[in-house]
């Protein structure tokens, strides 16, 4: 492996992420499943980097799942998108972040449409109009939430307090990185170093101290497929998709795998216990499987965030391991305790897939 | 007096060219950017079909390289004008050229593999093109390519920068074919035991024996042909390639490894073409190649007087078509200037 | 009958996503949906550019179309800029257009989806919502998930969450004014028009096949479509 | 353990370097003319068992060359040897021969 030859293909796809004055659209899967990821998100641009970023509590989905599962017609994702962009526009805002991959690839492809076929765009704002009433200006820049972190990933971690280093041996961690496909895979030129060898993940494991794993289905698709997951009848393609990343994987040894979509955090973290539970197979040390963290989550850690504030306790592959070695300390009393200490029970211990009681 | 033409680019086209403009009478200048002639044909080891050594193609061009051309080595144009008939070259050295008659033979380049970024060109160790072949066979290293690799399970793909939108090149560049599957026979020449496989779409075999020579390879040499494009190429913990692509015959996905991948790179036009047809005001077509006066009947000469193209500026060329085209130009440029 | 072909072709999506097909497989090579289903994109390509009618309405009414993830990885590498991702799109619009989509296994699931997500996209203005993922109905989701879900205030207040809660942040309410917005553009802009008709044929479809179709989630219809997998959509090596 | 309702499949890509290929080994040795299809498709256009079955013939060439045993012996249980592929073959191959060879190497192999 070349590492200039990436290096000079991460040239080629420069792309402008805003610097400031966000308008913050969230993630349907992320509020469900990674809260922390987004509140993570707000504390360091907020608190660490003195940003500004604007949510307006009247946004909603941008219906990405729902067009994705061919529910919902173009024209009314479009006018959905539209009313997030009237939204930023009466709010006088020009720079749009997504929490979400779906929604920023719905965003992407519906500005495209509109460049392309520009009687859909009269046709939206016509829609939107009779709707709502109301106006909007497209943004001057769409970026993912990300990007946003991958711009201030130098800023990270030179506040960082830890680095992506196992403590023990002192070699960096190896983590494979896994990008959402509608990051880039419809419009290479809309994400941080293309579609082939993304590098939006990458630049913060280099910068973070962690070192990258390439292997054979790194593009391959999570299985999330919409349809695929949502009826029950259809998850075995979405498990079966995961688990040949997982055995491409495997032989590399990561430590973890960092990702930037909603969806597939969840599915790496879950079809790992799902695996387990049904061929008994671990992936991973020691039976624990391989911890599967956000890039906020990620960035969180970095900064010395508590690890039960980042919200790494909803997670089923147990985080612990990965703490241990870069030497985060944690309190695992609290790990499974409400916001005043309430006791609310503990998760019942998985088959196979082992729970982390003690340090190895 | 006797008239003069000038040749830019001393490579097949320009070689031929010269020579036959100067038995002719015609006062030649050759003009070439390197340091010696024979441009791309310097590049390979043995042409196809015959596999003969491209050594003796090239020492029947030298041979008439005679006293009436002079010529110009590591020459770079600065400037060319054209008053009334005369055209004026200025060298970035300093020297001024004077001609009757301006022949464009300034050939193409390959395509650059890297932006097919799918296939690890320059990024994966064992991803090669097929001119870097060519030039192991040609220097005898076969020996450095090979070394270390056990089954030597070779992947040979086709149509690398060429039909394909992505890469900005929707022609064909139909030498490709042959060359792929002359390369698979001196690969298994070398090594019998190796295992090639080539992907492709459609085998142009357009020319006098190249048929036979696909024939050949499956005959003769068991080299297997399975018709899908491939569509990525990543590499495995010990350096081999996983290749993926669709077995479009029986219309399955099929994922294979090979130890050693080699790119059959596409023709482009030559940055110097370009600049050279942007300096002079020539036609590109929308293939970005130049456009002769006439596509069926007036192959040879411009829409403007006393410009005359030859070889692979128009387009991808055989060596063979690419002298035969000099020489049709050679007449050309001799009837201008009588 | 009309013209199936014409139809696609109003949809833009199609007049983008299909140029010129050469056959090269690029697609399928590297289809998720085509390593695990008897699916291959090229062939759809293939099929469309015949514009055959009759051919059309066959993939309408196949389980072919609804293979796919739309994961777009063929976008990225086809040689000729197709998008097979986009016509599969174009062709399940208009299958729940015509109804046609009741006629196959993955086809008839469209009323699942519907009643969940297309449901709670106006009930609650999320595409997903956590009180409405039910253990039971995601074993997956696993034991975290149980305990996540039993507790479901006390997590998300934990984890900073707003659920429920008036203002912004995360699972906050959606004020009634957005939702009745996002009901006005589900209306003008034909989505509920698509809900209707995906419950509308759904019901003749259940007549048809003898079971009971109410409107909840757990009438007879719903639970069949919902798991039912006749088992031959991969084309196995054991076969 | 859970009842997931569903289950992990394996893929169907042809996976070339698991395939057994030495089937493959047999019948290109002992019918050679098999390297010299180009998929042209005369055969399948012409085979009698294709009109009524869905066998493809042009597709055994190939499954033979992939190892892919088990589509292999699907398809030629299908074939009525009646021989018309091989008068249309541009190429000369031996097609009749190379259905009895598969036969026979299937048999050997125990598939």
């Amino acid at each position: 492996m070349k590492i200039e030859g990436k290096q000079r293909i991460w040239l080629d796809y420069q792309k402008e992420i805003a610097d400031d004055h966000f308008f913050y659209v969230r993630s349907c899967v992320r509020q469900n499943f990674f809260p922390g990821s987004e509140k993570t998100f707000l504390r360091i641009l907020q608190s660490e980097l003195s940003k500004d970023i604007y949510e307006n509590p009247s946004h909603t989905t941008c219906s990405g799942i729902g067009y994705h599962t061919d529910i919902v017609p173009f024209a009314t994702s479009m006018t959905m998108v539209a009313r997030q962009f009237a939204l930023m526009t009466e709010a006088g805002y020009e720079n749009f972040t997504t929490s979400c991959i779906t929604s920023f690839g719905l965003y992407s492809e519906v500005l495209e449409t509109w460049h392309h076929f520009p009687e859909t765009e009269e046709k939206t704002r016509e829609f939107l109009h009779k709707a709502t009433g109301r106006e909007f200006k497209k943004p001057n820049n769409v970026s993912h939430a990300s990007d946003i972190i991958f711009r201030f990933r130098k800023e990270i971690a030179d506040k960082g307090k830890y680095r992506l280093v196992n403590q023990r041996t002192g070699q960096p961690l190896k983590v494979v990185e896994h990008i959402g496909c509608h990051y880039s895979k419809m419009f290479p030129s809309k994400g941080v170093g293309g579609a082939e060898y993304p590098y939006v993940l990458v630049g913060m494991i280099e910068d973070w101290g962690g070192e990258v794993i390439d292997y054979p289905e790194r593009r391959h698709c999570c299985g999330f497929g919409f349809r695929q997951y949502l009826v029950q009848a259809n998850r075995g393609f979405s498990i079966s998709c995961s688990k040949k990343k997982f055995d491409s994987m495997e032989p590399y040894k990561p430590d973890m795998i960092l990702t930037n979509c909603p969806g597939c955090p969840m599915f790496l973290d879950r079809w790992q216990y799902a695996i387990s539970e049904m061929e008994g197979k671990t992936y991973g040390e020691n039976g624990h499987g391989i911890p599967v963290l956000t890039y906020e989550e990620l960035a969180g850690l970095v900064l010395g965030y508590n690890p039960w504030d980042l919200g790494l306790q909803v997670h089923q592959v147990p985080i612990e391991p990965l703490l241990d070695k870069i030497g985060i300390p944690y309190d695992p009393e609290m790990k499974f305790r409400g916001a005043d200490g309430q006791d609310l029970g503990k998760p019942d211990p998985p088959s196979v897939l082992k729970f982390y009681t003690e340090k190895v | 007096m006797s008239k003069s033409a000038i040749i830019i680019g001393g490579g097949a086209a320009g070689m031929e060219t010269a020579s036959q403009l100067a038995r002719l009478g015609i006062e030649v200048d050759l003009i070439e950017k390197q340091s010696r002639l024979g441009g791309h044909l310097n590049s390979w080891d043995r042409l196809f079909p015959n596999r003969r050594d491209s050594k003796e193609v090239f020492e029947y061009l030298e041979q008439d390289m005679n006293d009436g051309i002079s010529l110009h080595l590591n020459a770079e144009i600065e400037t060319i004008l054209k008053a009334g008939d005369r055209f004026t070259l200025s060298l970035r050295d300093g020297k001024e050229l004077h001609s009757d008659a301006l022949v464009i033979a300034t050939g193409y380049e390959v395509f650059d593999a890297r932006k097919k970024e799918e296939y690890g060109y320059g990024i994966y160790d064992n991803v090669i093109t097929s001119v870097e072949l060519e030039e192991f066979f040609r220097n005898n290293k076969q020996k450095n390519l090979f070394e270390g690799i056990k089954s030597k399970r070779v992947g040979i793909v086709h149509c690398v920068g060429s039909r394909d939108e992505k890469a900005g090149n929707l022609y064909c560049s139909k030498l490709c074919c042959v060359t792929g599957v002359k390369q698979a026979i001196e690969i298994k020449e070398l090594m019998p035991d190796a295992e090639i496989f080539c992907f492709y779409m459609d085998l142009r075999m357009f020319d006098r024996h190249f048929e036979e020579m696909y024939y050949e390879a499956q005959e003769k040499w068991g080299i297997q042909f399975i018709r899908g494009r491939l569509s990525e190429a990543s590499e495995n913990p010990d350096h081999t390639l996983l290749l993926k692509l669709e077995d479009t015959l029986t219309g399955l996905p099929l994922k294979m490894k090979v130890d050693l991948l080699i790119l059959l790179v596409g023709f482009i036009p030559s940055p110097e073409t370009r600049r050279l047809a942007a300096m002079l005001g020539l036609k590109e077509g929308d293939d970005r190649f130049l456009c002769p006066a006439d596509e069926h009947t007036i192959t040879n000469s411009t829409t403007i007087p006393g410009v005359f193209l030859a070889g692979t500026v128009k387009g991808p060329a055989s060596i063979a078509s690419t002298i035969t085209d000099a020489r049709s130009t050679a007449l050309q440029v001799a009837t201008y200037l009588k | 009958m009309s013209d199936l072909y014409a139809k696609l072709f109003e949809d833009v999506r199609f007049r983008e996503g299909l140029k010129a097909c050469l056959n090269c497989g690029t697609c399928t090579a590297i289809c998720p949906a085509a390593e695990f289903y008897d699916y291959q994109p090229r062939k759809i390509i293939d099929i469309l550019q015949t514009k055959d009618n009759s051919k059309i309405e066959d993939l309408l009414k196949s389980n072919t179309i609804w293979y796919c993830g739309e994961c777009m990885s063929c976008v990225t590498r086809c040689p000729r800029g197709n998008a097979p991702g986009l016509l599969i799109q174009a062709l399940r619009s208009l299958s729940q257009e015509l109804g046609y989509f009741t006629e196959s296994e993955k086809g008839r699931q469209q009323l699942a989806i519907k009643r969940t997500i297309g449901k709670w996209i106006l009930e609650y203005g999320y595409c997903l919502y956590p009180s409405e993922i039910m253990p039971d109905m995601h074993p997956e989701q696993g034991p975290i998930w149980e305990w996540e879900h039993k507790n479901i205030e006390a997590v998300m207040n934990r984890l900073g969450a707003n659920y429920k809660g008036t203002g912004a942040g995360i699972l906050r309410k959606i004020p009634d004014e957005a939702l009745d917005e996002i009901y006005r553009i589900f209306e003008v802009t034909g989505g509920i028009s698509r809900f209707d008709k995906i419950e509308e044929f759904s019901r003749i479809k259940a007549l048809d096949m003898g079971m009971d179709m109410e409107d909840g989630k757990n009438d007879d219809y719903m639970k069949f479509i919902y798991t039912a997998n006749s088992g031959d959509h991969t084309l196995k090596h054991e076969d | 353990m859970k009842p997931f309702g569903y289950t992990i499949t394996k893929d169907r890509q042809i996976d070339f370097d698991a395939n057994d290929r030495e089937v493959t080994g047999f019948i290109n040795e002992v019918e050679p003319s098999i390297r010299l299809c180009m998929g042209c498709g005369s055969c399948t256009a012409t085979c009698s068992a294709g009109h009524f079955t869905d066998l493809n013939i042009r597709r055994i060439h190939t499954f033979v060359q992939r190892g892919e045993l088990q589509h292999l012996k699907k398809e030629i249980m299908k074939c009525m040897l009646c021989g018309k592929c091989q008068l249309v073959c541009p190429r000369g191959v031996n097609l009749r021969n190379l259905i009895l060879s598969i036969h026979t190497a299937l048999e050997k192999s125990g598939i």
